[in-house]
């Protein structure tokens, strides 16, 4: 085991598949000789050269169309988007022509390529830099999406995303490319689909995502000491799901809180709850409750952006209330 | 902005890739003619957009291209489908939703492809297919296999954003891939001169890319066969890519619920007196062509179009449990354990 | 009364509101002399004259950004993008400039802003012309969105959009474009956030939207001869929405269905299922079950879409099942 | 390609304008050396991203504009905001998040807007505010309000596809827009000419919108206060867009994080030499300007960012219940009854 930030276990997934498989492709906006802006990428394009790890024009339609078009002719590209924000600016790309030509084409095509991308606040940038945008992904049939919460997770799921045959949609939580994490030696593989349960209580259920995993599990140290004992789930996907372990897991404890970082409507724990609501709604013994950021834009200055976004505190005072 | 239609000196075409040129050109004419006639046996599903009267840079182009390269259109792509060499009888049969279509009827007219003969796929959303396109020039480029790209996209598709990326990028990358705009006057019902800067509105765009403008006449299947020549050779040399506009029109209204009343009448006039296969024909038989040879071909062509006719009438309606299936590679739509 | 077709309801809101106020300008593809491709702005053109209603290139970034830098500047843009799934082609500007710029400038900026769009399946166009999106729009703040789903609301919602200070998404779902109903003479303007009742009964509550509202009808008549009475909430604006509205008729009937035009994940129906499992928890008798789209893209084939799309028929089996 | 350097035959300037351009120029340098220094200090949040070395053009555009008239800018938009009369203090909270912000703390450096004085927002995605200025042009267009609306923006700008459909618009409509290309040679850490097709990102695509290529030494106020003159007042006059084309050179990174170790050195060096100020300065000595008149406005503008410093730091904190405020233009962030 070596201890990595979750940015150094991102560089050291793509850098294992790029070692394992040729046809493994990296391009996105100074992500070559400059490693990226978020300094996740850093080595690469030493390691690789500048065929394998391109720098691109601020084109992002053209950088998600080219991992697209070379992808069905026999590559497995990783394209990044710089900020997951920026999506917006080749959703088109992303949402009509990637998640559908498979199945309109009813299986002619294979898309098998990444969209790495930056996501979520905490860091001061602003409504246009600072959005979980995990939900856009998840209601795109024929995207898969996917997130983790510790540098293990970033380097294994990343890795199983590039050698799935199916185009993924990894969200890099940027308030947790600067966390430590234990990461296993050599080959690093996490399979998608699959969540994790990450702390065991009797009393409730909390299923969290990505930056909001450490900030549960603050949280439920916290309830313990008042005697709740929370079970926390880490959904790492969102597509394909893990419905077995959620609802196994609520079941168990009758009572469900998501934790979101996203703003209210549509999240996706909106799908989770409606999820619970319909599968296990005889073992429910209260209330489905959401915590996530309030339905606006994510603000700025730091005590606002902080009051904003959920935090250890609002999730402790949440269940509390509620139990 | 004065870009002049290019005369390429006409170089000797042989014979028998101008027969072909005919041939293809006489095949997809008759397809779409049938498509129109099935519609209006109220047998076609969805819409349709027919490209009756652009044959000749579908003809060109395919005709040029070595059969591991990439097509890549729009959904005015059956003629771009079928002169890849992909089946008639699929292609009607995905227009009338039957189990036996091209995509089993996942996709539908707009959407038409056929991977095992090159030809990419029908992109309904304007511009998209551009950047796409680039990307498997790319593959191609880097995987070292020699293939080039062709995208074939409208007037009306110059402006919008993804076009500008994707001849960006493509340049500075230096990718094997041709795009085509093939400029028939019209978005759906607005003349394009209306609402672009240029008269030449890719043509007179190629400069800010770096590309040579390369204006020909759309309606002539000698020049849209040199131009392929040129263009696809280029590609595959490593000099990278051309941005070609053939100027052309289409006979009939947008898609099938348009009547292109919009269109003055001296100016159809005028363009069908241009018809690309008639012109054609008069040019194969002044240089001596026998009569008998063309007519052989027009037969067998409406014979071809017949047969394929009657396999997609025969075939069933789609199956049901196809919904369901090829979202993933694994063929399923699982989304959950 | 007159009897108008839901396309001519949209033409008639729109002109009602040009006449008006004279700030009011239409852009679009197609929409001036053509009088757009689904025939819903007939007439505009030659009553308005080109300078209101203006045609545009094939440029939906400038459609949109167009509409906003006129908004923040004193007219009041209706800008049409001419099916749903090309919002993805100017998402950027909707989701990140338009959704966001009032907030971000804390109000200095206001954006009466109306887009326009043909939504929805029915007609065999495949998997990018026949998505039902609400749901994206939903999920960003700083957008209201509406949907009717009968010429008199087409009309007055879209009227009110028009008048509404803030920007507002207007879907029309293009299976209803030639339903003809009854629309009120003289000025029309319905209330945004306001859902209604459109029938009554104590035995569910079935939640619908734009054309699967006399879907959902259909389906409760079928459903009464069983001896099962259907509430139908016409929910008409999911943002803002009418919260008071469905609780009470979640309270009342004690169950809830929802019927959704969209593949599943994160539909609006999500949204409304975790409202009701955490706000009328007490009340409900019975799992909380939502009929939508599968999670596919929709496909073409006449028979494929058909059975992709909630049908009355599986309303009918759905709520009977469960019952 | 082999667009020319304009140089624009110096019409006389008054030595008024002069001044306040000089003046302008100190203000926005002085601005920004502060705002760095707060960094260092730790008091700003977030990131920001400095435009020094790049004064000239902001203060030559806003020199000419008349108050009326409209800026778009982008994150790097102090000096653009400023320049039209915003609040120094109120910039400077709102870099700090303190609740005497200009945005009250809810946007941040990168979107300063000052509405009352045409400062009409600064846009953090790259290309998304050309469209917007086309509109706000479009507005001022059909309201024949004579307002023009200036939009600033950088050369890695040129390659989104938003930039492409902005400028054709522009000029199908004949907008009263000037699109003003800072051309500092570099995207965040990558040169410019790695990624583009021309050597030119703006001026070489000019003729693709059927406008004629203007390339300018933005680093020389005269030149960019004659060009704003020029291509504001052909804005004015109904004679539709243009676009400029400014050389410039960014003194620092791209932003607060980044040391622009990217950058060779005798490049910096001598764009250190041209510096816009400095440059400025001497010519205005040379004009017989006195020195103590210079000295005169390097003091005020030292005080006054002094001033303004001191007022921001003075400022609470932003008020945490402004986040639920002014989603909605009642105030609200209600989406739901
Ligand atoms: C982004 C986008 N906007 C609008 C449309 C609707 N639309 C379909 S075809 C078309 C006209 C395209 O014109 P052109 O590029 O000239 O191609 P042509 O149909 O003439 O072959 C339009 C506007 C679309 N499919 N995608
Ligand atoms: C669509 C989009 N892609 C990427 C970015 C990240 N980004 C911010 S600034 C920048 C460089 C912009 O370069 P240029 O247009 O030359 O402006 P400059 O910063 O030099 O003033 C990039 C890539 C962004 N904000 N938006
Ligand atoms: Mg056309
Ligand atoms: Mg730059």
């Amino acid at each position: 085991m070596a201890e990595l930030s979750f940015r150094e276990a991102v560089a050291a997934g793509i850098a294992q598949e790029m070692e394992r498989d040729p046809l493994v492709y990296f391009i996105g906006e100074d992500v070559a000789a400059a490693g990226g802006v978020f300094k996740a990428t850093v080595g690469l394009f030493e390691r690789f050269g500048p065929d394998r790890v391109r720098d691109t024009p601020i084109s992002e339609q053209a950088i998600i169309g080219a991992a697209m078009g070379a992808a069905m002719t026999g590559l497995r590209p990783i394209a990044e988007i710089m900020f997951s924000d920026f999506l917006a600016t080749c959703w088109d790309m992303i949402a009509n022509q990637i998640a559908k030509t498979r199945y309109m084409t009813d299986g002619q095509v294979s898309l098998p390529l990444v969209i790495r991308t930056a996501n979520g606040g905490g860091t001061r940038f602003g409504a246009q830099h600072s959005q979980s945008l995990e939900n856009w992904a998840m209601a795109v049939p024929g995207l898969k999406v996917v997130a983790a919460s510790n540098p293990a997770d970033a380097k294994g799921l990343l890795a199983a995303a590039i050698r799935d045959p199916d185009p993924v949609i990894v969200f890099e939580q940027k308030s947790l490319y600067g966390i430590k994490g234990e990461v296993p030696d050599g080959e690093h593989v996490e399979p998608l689909g699959v969540a994790k349960v990450v702390r065991d209580g009797k009393d409730c259920t909390i299923v969290a995502l990505a930056a909001m995993v450490p900030k549960a599990i603050e949280a439920a140290e916290q309830l313990s000491a008042d005697g709740i004992e929370a079970t926390i789930v880490d959904l790492r996907s969102l597509v394909p799901l893990d419905t077995q372990t959620i609802l196994r897991e609520v079941k168990k404890t009758g009572r469900l809180f998501t934790v979101e970082e996203n703003p209210r409507l549509c999240g996706w724990g909106a799908e989770i709850a409606s999820l619970a609501a319909d599968e296990a709604f005889d073992d429910l013994d209260g209330p489905i409750i959401r915590i996530t950021t309030p339905h606006v834009p994510l603000p700025a200055a730091d005590v606002l952006e902080d009051a904003a976004m959920p935090s250890a505190q609002r999730i402790v005072d949440t269940v509390r209330k509620s139990m | 902005m004065s870009t002049q239609v290019k005369k390429p000196a006409t170089a000797e075409i042989d014979r028998e890739t101008r027969l072909r040129l005919y041939q293809l050109m006489v095949e997809l004419r008759d397809f779409e003619q049938r498509a129109y006639e099935l519609f209006l046996e109220n047998l076609v599903r969805g819409t349709s957009h027919l490209a009756l009267g652009q044959e000749a840079i579908s003809a060109g182009y395919a005709v040029a291209m070595r059969p591991d390269d990439y097509t890549f259109c729009t959904y005015r792509g059956h003629g771009h489908t079928l002169a890849r060499g992909a089946s008639m009888a699929g292609a009607f049969a995905e227009l009338m939703g039957r189990g036996n279509g091209m995509l089993h009827g996942k996709g539908g007219s707009m959407h038409l492809t056929d991977v095992k003969h090159g030809a990419m796929g029908s992109y309904a959303i304007v511009g998209a297919h551009l950047p796409i396109a680039a990307g498997a020039a790319w593959s191609a480029q880097v995987r070292k296999s020699g293939q080039v790209a062709v995208c074939f996209f409208g007037d009306g598709t110059t402006n919008i954003g993804a076009f500008h990326e994707a001849l960006n990028l493509a340049v500075v990358w230096k990718l094997p891939v041709v795009f085509v705009c093939e400029n028939n006057g019209y978005m759906e019902y607005t003349p394009i001169e209306s609402v672009t800067a240029v008269k030449h509105p890719a043509a007179d765009r190629a400069a800010a890319y770096g590309l040579e403008p390369i204006l020909v006449d759309g309606n002539d299947a000698d020049i849209m066969y040199e131009t392929a020549q040129t263009t696809i050779a280029k590609a595959r040399s490593g000099a990278g890519p051309s941005l070609v506009e053939a100027l052309t029109y289409r006979h009939g209204g947008h898609s099938r619920a348009d009547p292109g009343k919009y269109r003055p009448d001296a100016e159809l006039r005028e363009w069908l007196a241009k018809d690309p296969i008639k012109r054609y024909r008069e040019r194969l038989v002044a240089n001596r062509v026998p009569e008998a040879e063309l007519a052989g071909i027009e037969t067998r062509a409406q014979e071809k179009v017949d047969e394929a006719t009657e396999e997609a009438r025969n075939g069933a309606p789609a199956r049901v449990d196809a919904i369901e299936r090829q979202v993933w590679s694994d063929g399923s739509a699982r989304w959950r354990n």
